[in-house]
């Protein structure tokens, strides 16, 4: 394998426990979005367009979906015959099985993987976030600094900023201390789970970090304090474009509503940035005499006889006569009757709504409904 | 049994070659062929005229397929690649590309054996026993097992595909009867398989397969307007939309299509990657297309990349690739004769108001 | 997925242990054979070659070599838009590892890989074995046959018919009984450990025997016999081709010794019968004016300066003036130096062989030896 | 530092863009260049010419390459295929394939602004701001790096890479001076850039890059031997095939050479696929070529699936493709000027006798 100057790790185990039956048969990063994608798209897309070709993803929670969707990475122009996309399980020597413990340890397993590359820079990434980003910008203002690490800040709300890992650095943006979900923060830049390291220090770091019994083997926790602690370079990157975790079925919800807002910052339609995804084949969607379409995101292969506003409707989907679907998400080959009324609802993947059905959020309660075969059993039964 | 042997077998064998001619060129086409060749045309929003036949032929088990392309076959060859997006990038048999070295004029019938024989070796090396020869502006949805199984039960020399009678310029034959009549084109006269099925001075029997689904021969503007408006029909479009069959065509990374507030779509067939901002209906919306607002486009078919701009009127229009209507623009065709607007070009608001 | 008339598992977790330090990294499937291939190589051509075209190969032990070899199935023809080559590990089901422990169990862990296609057949294969066969014939002849259950069968060598489980039919091939590994064989037609299957008795009986908390999980010792109780047809097919187990050093040395002889029905020469394998990219092996090369096999990207007789020499291996290297076999990218001897021998894949080196085995000793980094340094220390 | 921005940075990004020019001619390889392009003339036993200046491309981070094909592109598209085998199968930038629709006679020299004036469109669209132009019949394996950084450094307009003094036909130059030499070709009567390179009557700067390693620009039958043979001397071979640069070509599935008792084989080159039954001296052989017993091949290039009878003599020759010889046959050219076998013949044992 020849040398490279940047190899990404993708961590992309997720098990997404917040998001309920979404995520049963699923990791986190295998979850569709925006009508026609998987949120690790995102991710991978982000590293084609950066110039990045080469990919370690570290899978372990339900990961036979995710494998055969990434497959050897052509969706993503990530074939390589140098680098390219690797998919890395957690694997067995001799007998035993050795299990991704943390963050951290996920990549000190991988060593060799990185080894054979030798690289200049290691970007560690999460697939579990919606977002468009130039790391090739982020690795310029590495180098720049001089750094040993940089990891990617977002200002977030000050009431949530108690959510997050938040950073508090000079005016260089030199990182001077760090706080893993503070009660009572000082600040608001979270960290965004994007770091870029010098392939010396980090293996030296994960080495270390290894031989401590104490540790839980995480980035944030165990090895960012340590290098604090050690004073070494480490810088914050602002960034202050789009950005979102998905890591609840409102906010998975709500990232789907961004993207029929006109004001929204992730535009799916710029051919420069271009969102990559494997592409199935699907006829071009067919809206009938009787449908109505208004402020929505449309796949192909779907095909609407209802009334649809405010939603986003995946690849496949079928919408019967004189249904009604409002501000809701409806995923990959679902089959929606006729005479259903749906309202702030998630529809996961190949349900079926049967014909009558009716379902919506109680004005005054805020959440979002994901429907389950329970939910339509226990109508009918 | 003897089991130490390799050859033989044929439970899963694939018995069928594909040949396709796409050689023809209709006159009355000749606005949208400008550019491409008749087989490139697209159709249905995201389709080429070939994908049918040829995704037919795929989804009937034939493994080996031969394109016979002459004229403009620049953007045919684009389209097909390496036979990935139809399964046909094989390391053994998988899809061919004999351009004819012939620059002279198209030949009459579907099929010509001058073209075939500079390419006699790719039939000497097929172990398929069968070949279908099909023609490659056809739309429609068919398996061609059932030909094939009633081509061996009859026993007959020549299967022709019709429909109503009228031949679909279709046909079955053994591959070595193809070779011979390559081979003897010209002690017979014979110069393509039309020649042959109308002849009746030859001992071959002839037979017919009578297709009762939705077929249709593009051959002019006229009808493939009217065909393409058809498919809006949910006849005609679970007649050629199958899910157990699929249509497969080229995939490109294109966005869904999203519909702004204050748009409307109705009875209309819309691909990916569009910006609809005003009100589409009746019509066909290829890839990547952007309708402006306060625009209104009607009985339309619009392709690839058109962007067409605010307050617009479009009736009966087809328009080809990369057309930029300019806003407050208003073009009328008419529902039997409607206006072609060439590939590239600029429509100003002052050119039809 | 659309409906398939067979469908192919083939077992290709296989520890090898036999093999010694050349299973050390790998899965017995993914050893190098025949100066160019790896083992899995004739089992995934025979599947291409007999119009197979959907397989799934469940991997257990070292599989990153062997996925990442397999990637999407290129090299074998298998990537295919509906079936093609899927590589199925165990999988985790929230947080606890399904570890295969038998070969039925594998197969029955991954029954939801099956269902997809509802095939008619299904044709179950090791990757453990070099053989050349087209698996349509058999399916025929379980077809025309009418049977539950097809075996393929090889005479072995009366000795050696106890280390095999061995068939006893009658007249008509139909099996009368089995005996795994008998003490007295009263037959010499051993089980390759090749199965075709209908569909809906192979399901039946993987999740009755799922259900026994005595059985042991395999084909051979558990589901052929109480196929065989329950009085189901099962037949034998007769194979009467080269196949071999290459389970040993000796035997895998002797399968490579096998192709140098012009009576050896195992041709790799055979453009109708082609053994797909990854091709990675080689300069023309070099022959330099001192060089001698008899009787041997040799691939590209070798440089070869010595005297070479009767071995086999897989990619990259350089050979260093002086040096002579008889009836071995030399695995891809070894570099072996100037006045070396090596006889009868296995040289690992990337080893160094320091100039000087001697090694053969003894006249008497009928063993192969298997070069390790230990008998190297112990010369040298 | 601004950091919602997408475009910017250049730590990774790839600067130059490939353009090979695949249209000439060399009537003294008239032989070798009947069936095929000189750019697909076959050479080292596994490669074509052009896979040396593309692979010498692809090793120093060119993305996006550019191939001008004129003649006889079948066997050179074949060969290229989706560019998989060189890395280019990408879905930004990768291969390009642009044949001349002009059918005149070639032209003189490398880099023929006419030719690239029908495909501005992919000058335009490309964002990589250097163009490295090249020939497509040297063999040399060259890092093109380190003349980029010289050229910056320099500030020169343009930069001719030559050897001892000669010109390589290789030129750097940024890509918007390339559009404008290619748009304003009819003001100043360049035809191509050695035209602007020899013409002391501009302004732009030229300068030289001089080039130590191999390089032999294939022009005629005696020096395409003598390169050939040539490669067997340790120094040249070193210089050629680096593992940390390798050289890429189509790879194809052949078991590895066979050497059977009593074969013997000295100072050669030999591809996978053969089966070697006699003796080989100081020849070059390709991929499934078949030498019988007691043959003897020295001083000879034999091309792919060539097949050789027993107790045969050839002696300074080259084989092309698919030659079939006799058994007994003897053939015998001279080491200054080999006998060619053309493509496909069969060579009896009277012929020579």
């Amino acid at each position: 394998m020849g040398k490279k100057k940047c190899v990404a790790m993708l961590l992309a185990g997720g098990k997404g426990s917040r998001l309920s039956s979404l995520t049963k048969s699923l990791a986190k990063p295998a979850v569709p979005f925006g009508g026609k994608y998987r949120i690790i798209d995102f991710t991978l897309s982000n590293c084609t367009n950066s110039g990045i070709d080469t990919v370690g993803v570290l899978t372990q929670y339900q990961p036979l979906v995710l494998n055969s969707y990434i497959g050897i990475g052509s969706a993503w122009d990530l074939d390589r015959k140098n680098g390219g996309v690797t998919v890395l399980p957690p694997y067995s020597e001799s007998s035993e099985v050795k299990w991704y413990t943390g963050t951290a340890s996920a990549i000190y397993q991988n060593l060799n993987y990185l080894k054979q590359y030798d690289p200049e820079y290691v970007l560690i990434l999460s697939g579990d976030h919606i977002y468009k980003m130039n790391y090739e910008l982020m690795l310029k203002y590495h180098i720049e600094k001089g750094a040993d690490a940089t990891i990617s800040v977002i200002e977030v709300p000050w009431p949530e900023a108690s959510r997050f890992g938040i950073m508090y650095t000079d005016e260089e943006m030199r990182v001077a201390e760090f706080e893993e979900k503070p009660s009572n923060p000082k600040n608001n830049l979270a960290s965004m789970g994007i770091y870029i390291f010098n392939w010396s220090v980090l293996k030296e770091y994960l080495e270390m970090d290894d031989r401590n019994p104490e540790s839980s083997h995480d980035f944030g926790k165990d090895i960012i304090p340590l290098m604090l602690d050690e004073n070494k370079k480490l810088f914050a990157y602002p960034f202050n474009g789009y950005w979102k975790d998905v890591g609840t079925v409102k906010s998975l919800w709500e990232a789907n509503m961004d993207l029929l807002d006109d004001e929204c910052e992730l535009n799916l339609f710029d051919h420069d940035w271009r969102i990559y995804s494997v592409n199935p084949n699907h006829h071009p969607q067919y809206i009938s005499t009787q449908a109505e379409v208004v402020e929505s995101l449309i796949n192909e292969g779907c095909r609407v006889e209802g009334e649809v506003e405010k939603s986003v409707l995946f690849q496949g989907v079928l919408v019967g006569k004189n249904t009604v679907i409002r501000e809701s998400v409806i995923m990959p080959d679902a089959v929606i009757g006729e005479n259903v009324y749906i309202e702030k609802a998630i529809v996961p993947s190949g349900m079926t709504i049967p014909d009558g059905f009716v379902i919506s959020a109680s004005e005054e309660d805020d959440e979002i409904i994901l429907i389950t075969e329970e939910m339509i059993q226990g109508i009918y039964s | 049994m003897a089991a130490g042997q390799l050859n033989g077998g044929n439970v899963m064998k694939k018995r069928m070659l594909g040949v396709i001619d796409a050689t023809t060129y209709h006159e009355d086409l000749e606005e949208l062929t400008v550019h491409r060749s008749l087989a490139a045309v697209p159709f249905a929003g995201r389709y080429r005229l070939i994908d049918f036949v040829l995704s037919n032929m795929v989804n009937s088990d034939i493994e080996s397929v031969a394109i016979f392309p002459k004229y403009q076959y620049r953007s045919l060859m684009d389209h097909l690649g390496s036979g990935k997006n139809w399964d046909l990038n094989r390391k053994r048999d998988g899809l061919f590309f004999f351009p004819s070295p012939l620059l002279d004029s198209p030949s009459k019938g579907i099929g010509s054996f001058n073209h075939f024989a500079a390419n006699l070796d790719y039939f000497y090396r097929s172990k398929q026993e069968y070949a279908l020869i099909s023609n490659c502006f056809t739309v429609f949805n068919m398996d061609f097992r059932p030909v094939l199984d009633r081509h061996i039960m009859t026993g007959c020399d020549i299967t022709v595909v019709r429909q109503d009678g009228r031949s679909l310029e279709m046909y079955l034959v053994k591959t070595s009867l193809l070779i011979s009549l390559i081979e003897n084109r010209n002690e017979t006269g014979y110069t393509c398989m039309s020649d042959v099925v109308t002849d009746i001075h030859h001992s071959y029997t002839i037979c017919n397969y009578e297709y009762t689904g939705l077929a249709v021969m593009i051959d002019s503007i006229e009808n493939y307007f009217a065909a393409s408006i058809g498919l809006l029909e949910p006849e005609a479009w679970k007649n050629i939309f199958l899910r157990s069959q699929p249509i497969y065509t080229k995939v490109k990374d294109e966005p869904p299509t999203r519909y702004v507030k204050g748009a409307s779509a109705k009875n209309s067939m819309i691909a990916n990657g569009c910006m609809i901002e005003g009100t589409v209906e009746n019509s066909i919306i290829s890839r990547g297309v952007k309708i402006g607002r306060g625009s209104v486009v009607k009985n339309c078919i619009i392709m690839q990349k058109s962007q067409i701009g605010e307050n617009c009127v479009l009736d009966s229009v087809i328009l080809d690739k990369d057309v930029k209507v300019e806003s407050d623009a208003r073009i009328e065709g008419r529902s039997e004769m409607p206006q072609v607007i060439l590939k590239g070009t600029v429509q100003g608001a002052m050119m039809n108001s």
